[in-house]
């Protein structure tokens, strides 16, 4: 249906659209489309060959923004519309764009039942852990006791974890990413870019206008190194800013070491493996700040057929099969008779 | 029931008869649909036009012999063209007590009762609420009652084969118990020598189905021939009946149910379209056999997605739309209510799709497994915001095939999705189809631009063309990439507008856009007009109940013309002077009065109701008096 | 505007007016709201009626000097009797580029339009998409322009303030950016001047809001009084006005908002029945800030569940409710499109509850920041089944107190759902509110069963009393333990029936129900209807242009008169009578024509709309031109 | 609001309501309702201080047969509806019926809330692996491959695991139970009862007319032994028809033993602990037949404080430091004017 590659080549330029940005200044949403566009710049597809598929919030804005198909869609449905356009149109580079009160409040169960069935989508979820456009209630990512507009004596909700929900799900492709360093954002985005299967990708953003700060642990380059713990396959849990801290397994739990101390050496410290098992993932995915630090990168990444990949094989095998179905006979059916003109019975 | 048929009076041998209905009433598990069917299939080969109801319990499998258990089939087989699947009862099968209980009062009086005897045992009687047995307290005397041993006439058939069997050596693989379950046979077959029916296909029919299981065939058999030689031997029936051939248009005929009717549509639309369907829905009675049937259409290349709620089988077909294909989600009340939010982007979006509401009794959960008419104002009204949508709705069974096929040709046209209404009844009925010929439908023509339409190579997704259509850019196309959402979009652009005056235009346009469909759709037909002065104005499933009711009015002398709407939003364009032709109009609705308030706000026409909200069709006889009635009423007309 | 004010003509010194309507716009960041309120604030203390709306914009915060992110908030004070926020502008305070562009329409001739000069330089231009100053290019001509070096002017007071506290030996805290922040006060003070009003208020609100920040406290008081002595002592000002005291009923007076209204009025009807208030909410504009502000009334036992999503929200409801409380859900366009099928199972149930949707322009999410009236079609039909529910709409802002109480006794004396209809422009404007006395509200009864009340000690939670609503035993009371659910029940019973002539009679008696309400409702209300040929019905948040316009067609000797209906359904009882009063109906609506659809088809009169889809309020003028019109138009009408 | 329960004793009978149980046959549905009649009945809590909330399928008309109050409300939304019941009325005992689709599909985002929040309920998931009700759709715990009406060429979507989604929400209490296993299912149902917070119970139920034998690894009495592990709090994992039978943690994986072979005693099986570390329970949950034995009993018995309890508590404290609302000085607020009687201004 699309027209070859050939050697076109891309710049940024040719995956912005004509509309004003609209974001608040200085909101994190600004350096993840950033990234976004130089990525898919460098990865050589033309912006024809790709649809941007979004629900409502701030991050929704997003596909307004790339000069690509896209869709604004309604609150909570991102997935599940990008679902019926990839089953249609799997020659599609589909990306999803969601924040977190689109895709863990309204829209959990979409997000659950996309991820379990594998559809190959990127999905990419602005955690502000607030919600932004309807200006600042608190998110089912918000911390418990967060004070916001609907939560004036603090919020009592535990708050969802994203990437557990993801595991819960059997996700193929798990990560997590920072807005503020745009490097390792866009080393995440090409790794999810190139997942055949549901790859999903939660990004810490800040929104300074409802809820700055909120990630300053994983953002501020100060604090950062000894916060979180960046992900690298067949690699020690190494971090800090020395180097010298570590993860370790210790019994069925995990615990922080110091290189160095207590006779903890690199060679004891846990190794990361992206093909490991579900549960492993899930318990590295919950570190967080300040008893751990905070997983980001690549946590996990396993092959897994997809959705959209098996409707079709399904088709393409009956098809094999049997042929192509004759509509004639299809609605002629099996049991049927014949009226000649009328003559009496008997 | 047609019209003059004489009642069964007494006589001797064959009677003729114009047309009889028949109902097989039984336990959920005694077979009944399955009874029902073959004796359809059997009237319809021999060249009746036929037309059934079946009428299931809204539990899986209630405990047997409870009335909440019965399940029921009616079959309404004529020698004339009909319409529905008839009134009152000419003949009643009752298996048990609880399925007498429930049907008895349909039963016309002097019609013909046939129970299984065996199963009218204490339990039984008090499972259905009767404190002692009907068949014996003179409370039947109305009807010709044969009560028949049928369980054990049957056990006996059976047991004859085992013998043969046995001497033949062989083992023999049914119990008791299954040997039992051949009873639903025994009646069909006793059934079959009541209207003098060949046996011919059931024969056939039980070849195939059970050719791997010999036992279990020749039992059937056995037992099926029991019940035909019952009732040409034994003395208690006085006479059989005989209704002839149909004068039916030649050519070769299927039975075919509205929801397989509708799937057929869905699945040779696309086709026609040269776009292969998908299809996104989330189970729910009565529309789920769309799906099973859709399901098995995978050669067609149709994709069935599951989904996990209706809400995601909406928006998934929003998706597929927009990724340029033929795209339809189909479900009834509580179900359609779940996707009133994405069909309000769907008209934003001004997207291509099908959305099918199978309706059923409502409000609520209400009555899943019974028929209604009351989501005609909520598929027309029912949205946020001023969100119009075409709205169609098939009349018969058969013609949900016809509606598939124009639902699509006006969405593609329009560029618009369009809403089409059934209903249970129509879903589970059945009626003898002319299968047409593929090859002689026209095709469906879709565009989809591939050079940019705006000055400067720019690509305006909301242009429009003469029908207020925009274009349809497929994603892949170089050159066209473009955004679509739910805010409010500048004309030709496209892009998200707050203009204040731009959002009035728009609103206009989209309305514009589903009133402009009228223009190239049919006009209104209307049956029996000429000299009337009462209009009677229906649509959906109804059908085949005016037109009878209709007919039988004009055969005595009333002045009375039938017009069905097919397309309920934009109403047809020569509706108004129709209305104006008519000094009174009447409008027979399984609702509280929807399409009568809608004529009235539109027509500004002192059109009367005629309502009945009871999970089951209109009877024609009801309709008939009721109608007369309101006629010769000097109160209400204009 | 008032209807005789003169227009401003040159003058010296002080002029009187009836009434004045001035808009402050900026950009999102420079506080156009907080400057606004507070000179509505001291308008009201002064003694004028007044009527505000604000206009935000949908980002949450756009890029600075876009015309987008343009805010704005409108004023109307007046000596009389004032039902809305104005039409055209006496004064237009711009503070960009951008704010001019995007309201100088609304200017009227001859109107004041100040601006601040000093962000008038070439990016806010071109941002504004000015390819040259408007300032400088004529196309202000019919305008008194007043461009004032406002930033200017207002760094140099902070600098005043910094010098001294220097001089003091103290630190000072505000950088040169905290600054330029305070120019929206240096308009304040100007615009204070020019309608002679007092500062104290806002002196003091200032020193409660910054208390604990000295230096901003007084940088602001300085540039407020800077902007005051500007208006005092510059040259370009001629005159200034003075706008009199309003002849108020006397009491003690509030600003009241819609939605905070409506929460209010939802606590004190919780305190009025006893029972704690249970609302279940997700966010959504425009209805949002009712959640914001019952989180806040813990005090009074209200619990707010900001649910998951729409359909949680009503869900979680409708438990409350069956628990036994006095339960609500608000939303708006989409999300209470979400809420479809549970306000169905609250229709079977029976429960009393409260569904509130302030409406918002659509379809889909069509225009979320902005005012319509295009969902009272979906609140009345939109369900599926016959679904028959209350539907109350408020007309002013003041009144969603009222409506909110109201909407509580009816569902409690009925055992209903009610819905709410208000609206962007009532949930957000403002107007003067006579605050009640609390204990002189009615107490609201509501009355559980203890004891059986059917044979044998039976309870029968759908047993009726003289308004249809059946019992409403709490959880927890011994012997009347119940289930109840969506499927259709029994009468009386309530268990599960499946019966035909119960459904109907069970749709009959729920559509009874609601009808009846109408029996114990005040009568319909005219406005001027004694010699009246033409009746305007109207009803919601078009209240105050509806009465204006008509005020202003009566005093230029039209017969006119206005009913604003509270109750969308039932309606009045009376309303027939007073329809037949009247020679024309004319129905204006901000929707394609609603409201005018149903009582064409209930009356069968020849209702005209009067429609407007902009996502904007009725101007008092607009609206009088166009019933001028239509009124003279022989073509229409009876 | 209710009578104190005195010394009222209660019989199964007095939780059975009069209407005729309607399941099919044979379902597995009606050892479960006696379960529960049986385990109430003991309990000596009165029926009145009872609610059942269900939403729509087979398992969902439950409450109709128990002499409660009750609601058989929409699909899906049973827990939903059950949250606002148990905010107002947390002295309720409050249940909630559900189904794989009810809970896991269309009602999937309200279960995964339900649980976060910690909302004092007990859900028993009745999991039949099937859409019993609407006559036989495969459901979002179908496995791969089913064959159903509506997936006549096998099912390809990747099953949801009830328990790992509900742990992935950070589940306080996680129970498995088999219907034919009433003794167990009970023992199961009285933890539940007694723990406070929401007690996500799932049931392995027969659908003996779409379904039947799904389960039959875990109900055939001859099967049990080897296909299911019993687990009790602080019992090694000890399973197998002569008890030969353990699991075993080998590094970060989960393995199954045969005691007394390759030097395997009791004393190295893993030893349940219903307070461990999520990831540990995740694991567990996720073990199935033929591979692992299927856990069933207690998974996961943890301490959080109830929603209900603290959405109560917040309104008591703010009351306790601030006194009751004054209703007047509400709706007066904080600016006021007077109008007196217009005179003329200056
Ligand atoms: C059905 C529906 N419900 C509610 C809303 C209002 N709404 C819009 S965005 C949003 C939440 C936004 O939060 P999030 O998804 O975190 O996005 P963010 O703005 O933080 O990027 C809500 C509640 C809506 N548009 N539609
Ligand atoms: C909104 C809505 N969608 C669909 C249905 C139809 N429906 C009823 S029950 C059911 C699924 C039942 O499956 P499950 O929850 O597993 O319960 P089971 O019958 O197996 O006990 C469906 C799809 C409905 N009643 N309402
Ligand atoms: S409100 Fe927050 S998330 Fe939204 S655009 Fe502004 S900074 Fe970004
Ligand atoms: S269909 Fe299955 S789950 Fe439903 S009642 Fe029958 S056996 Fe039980
Ligand atoms: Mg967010
Ligand atoms: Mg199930």
């Amino acid at each position: 249906m699309t027209t070859a590659t050939e050697d076109r080549k891309f710049t940024v330029a040719d995956f912005a659209s004509s509309q004003d940005v609209r974001w608040c200044p200085g909101c994190g949403d600004y350096s993840v489309l950033a990234a976004v566009k130089k990525v898919l710049a460098e990865e050589g597809i033309p912006p024809e060959q790709y649809a941007f598929i979004s629900g409502i919030g701030c991050s929704s804005r997003f596909p307004y923004y790339m000069n690509t198909y896209g869709m604004h869609s309604i609150h909570g449905r991102a997935t599940a519309v990008a679902t019926g356009f990839k089953i249609v149109r799997p020659d599609m580079q589909t990306w999803v764009i969601t924040g977190d009160g689109d895709a863990l409040s309204i829209g959990g169960n979409h997000t659950i039942h996309t991820i379990r069935r594998n559809v190959d989508l990127k999905i990419l979820l602005f955690n502000n852990e607030i919600y932004g456009l309807t200006k600042g209630q608190y998110s089912p990512t918000s911390p418990q006791g967060k004070v916001t507009k609907s939560t004036p004596f603090g919020s009592i909700d535990d708050p969802l974890h994203p990437l557990s929900i993801a595991l819960g799900a059997n996700a193929s492709f798990v990560a997590r990413a920072v807005d503020m360093h745009p490097k390792h954002l866009m080393g995440v985005l090409r790794r999810a870019h190139h997942h055949k299967g549901t790859a999903f990708v939660e990004i810490y953003q800040n929104c300074n206008i409802f809820n700055d700060g909120a990630f300053s642990h994983a953002q501020d380059r100060k604090l950062r190194a000894d916060n979180v713990v960046e992900l690298v396959h067949g690699e020690p849990l190494v971090f800090g800013a020395k180097l010298d801290k570590g993860v370790v397994l210790d019994g069925q739990n995990l615990r922080v070491v110091t290189i160095g101390e207590d006779g903890f050496t690199k060679d004891d410290l846990l190794v990361h493996d992206e093909k490991a098992d579900l549960s492993i993932h899930f318990r590295m995915a919950r570190m967080r700040s300040p008893e751990f630090p905070d997983a980001i990168g690549v946590i996990r990444c396993v092959e897994r057929p997809t959705y959209d990949g098996m409707v079709n094989a399904q088709i393409e095998n009956v098809i094999a099969k049997r042929g192509r179905g004759d509509l004639q006979e299809l609605i002629t059916g099996r049991s049927t008779w014949d009226v000649a003109e009328v003559d009496e019975d008997e | 029931m047609s019209v003059d048929s004489p009642s069964h009076g007494p006589a001797k041998a064959t009677m003729d008869l114009h047309s009889a209905t028949v109902r097989f009433a039984g336990d959920s598990g005694d077979g009944m649909q399955l009874t029902g069917m073959q004796f359809t299939n059997t009237s319809a080969i021999f060249g009746n036009d036929v037309s059934t109801f079946p009428d299931f319990p809204a539990e899986i499998r209630a405990p047997a012999g409870t009335v909440y258990g019965v399940s029921g089939f009616q079959l309404h087989f004529s020698s004339e063209d009909i319409f529905t699947p008839g009134d009152e009862l000419d003949t009643l099968v009752a298996m048990n007590p609880a399925a007498l209980k429930m049907n008895i009062a349909e039963l016309k009086k002097g019609g013909i009762l046939i129970t299984n005897l065996d199963s009218f045992n204490d339990q039984n009687l008090k499972l259905a609420g009767y404190s002692h047995s009907p068949l014996v307290d003179g409370s039947l005397d109305n009807y010709r009652v044969h009560s028949v041993r049928m369980t054990e006439a049957t056990l006996k058939a059976v047991e004859e084969l085992e013998a043969l069997r046995k001497e033949e050596g062989k083992e023999f693989s049914l119990s008791k118990k299954d040997a039992a379950r051949c009873k639903n046979f025994f009646a069909l077959g006793l059934v079959c020598w009541l209207y003098g029916r060949k046996m011919d296909p059931i024969v056939q029919f039980i070849n195939d189905k059970f050719a791997k299981k010999a036992d279990v065939r020749d039992a059937n058999l056995r037992v099926l021939n029991a019940g035909f030689y019952y009732g040409e031997t034994a003395e208690i029936f006085q006479n059989n009946f005989k209704v002839r051939k149909a004068a039916l248009p030649p050519g070769k005929y299927r039975e075919m149910r509205g929801n397989e009717a509708l799937a057929l549509g869905l699945t040779v639309a696309s086709q026609l379209a040269g776009k292969p369907l998908f299809y996104g829905s989330y189970p729910i009675t009565p529309a789920t056999d769309i799906l099973h049937e859709l399901a098995k259409h995978k050669s067609f290349g149709v994709r069935t997605f599951q989904a996990e709620d209706e809400i995601a089988a909406i928006a998934s077909t929003i998706g597929a739309a927009f990724a340029g294909t033929l795209a339809a989600t189909a479900s009834s009340g509580p179900g359609v209510a779940l996707k009133g939010e994405a069909m309000g982007l769907a008209v934003m979006l001004e997207l291509p799709l099908i959305i099918i509401n199978v309706q059923r009794g409502g409000p609520s959960t209400g009555l899943p497994t019974k028929t209604e008419q009351a989501d005609l104002l909520q598929a027309i009204l029912g949205r946020n915001g001023e969100c119009p949508m075409v709205v169609l709705a098939a009349a018969r069974p058969t013609e949900c095939f016809d509606i598939a096929i124009q639902a699509a040709r006006i969405a593609f046209r329009s560029m618009t999705p369009v809403l089409v209404l059934t209903d249970g009844y129509l879903a589970n009925s059945t009626e003898p189809w002319l299968v047409p010929d593929v090859s002689s439908l026209d095709p469906i023509e879709v565009e989809h631009p591939t050079e940019p339409n705006g000055p400067d190579g720019a690509y305006l997704p909301y242009k429009r063309d003469e029908w207020l259509a925009r274009p349809w850019a497929l994603p892949g196309t170089p050159g066209l990439m473009h955004r679509i959402g739910g805010l409010e979009k500048a004309a030709e652009t496209g892009n998200v507008s707050y203009d204040p005056s731009n959002h009035e235009r728009m609103v206009q346009m989209r309305q514009a856009k589903v009133d402009k469909v009228a223009e190239y759709l049919p006009e209104q037909e209307v049956f029996g007009q000429e000299d009337a002065e009462t209009l009677v104005i229906g649509w959906g499933g109804t059908y085949g109940a005016l037109r009878e009711a209709c007919t039988m009015l004009r055969a005595k002398g009333h002045k009375v013309s039938h017009a069905h709407l097919r397309c309920l939003n934009p109403f047809p364009r020569n509706l108004g002077e129709i209305i104006k032709r008519h000094k009174r109009v009447l409008v027979p609705e399984l609702n509280g009065g929807q399409l009568c308030m809608l004529l009235r706000a539109k027509y500004l026409v002192d059109a009367q109701s005629i309502t009945k909200i009871k999970g089951r069709p209109f009877m024609v006889t009801e309709l008939y008096e009721r109608i007369e009635a309101m006629m010769t009423d000097k109160t209400n007309g204009k």
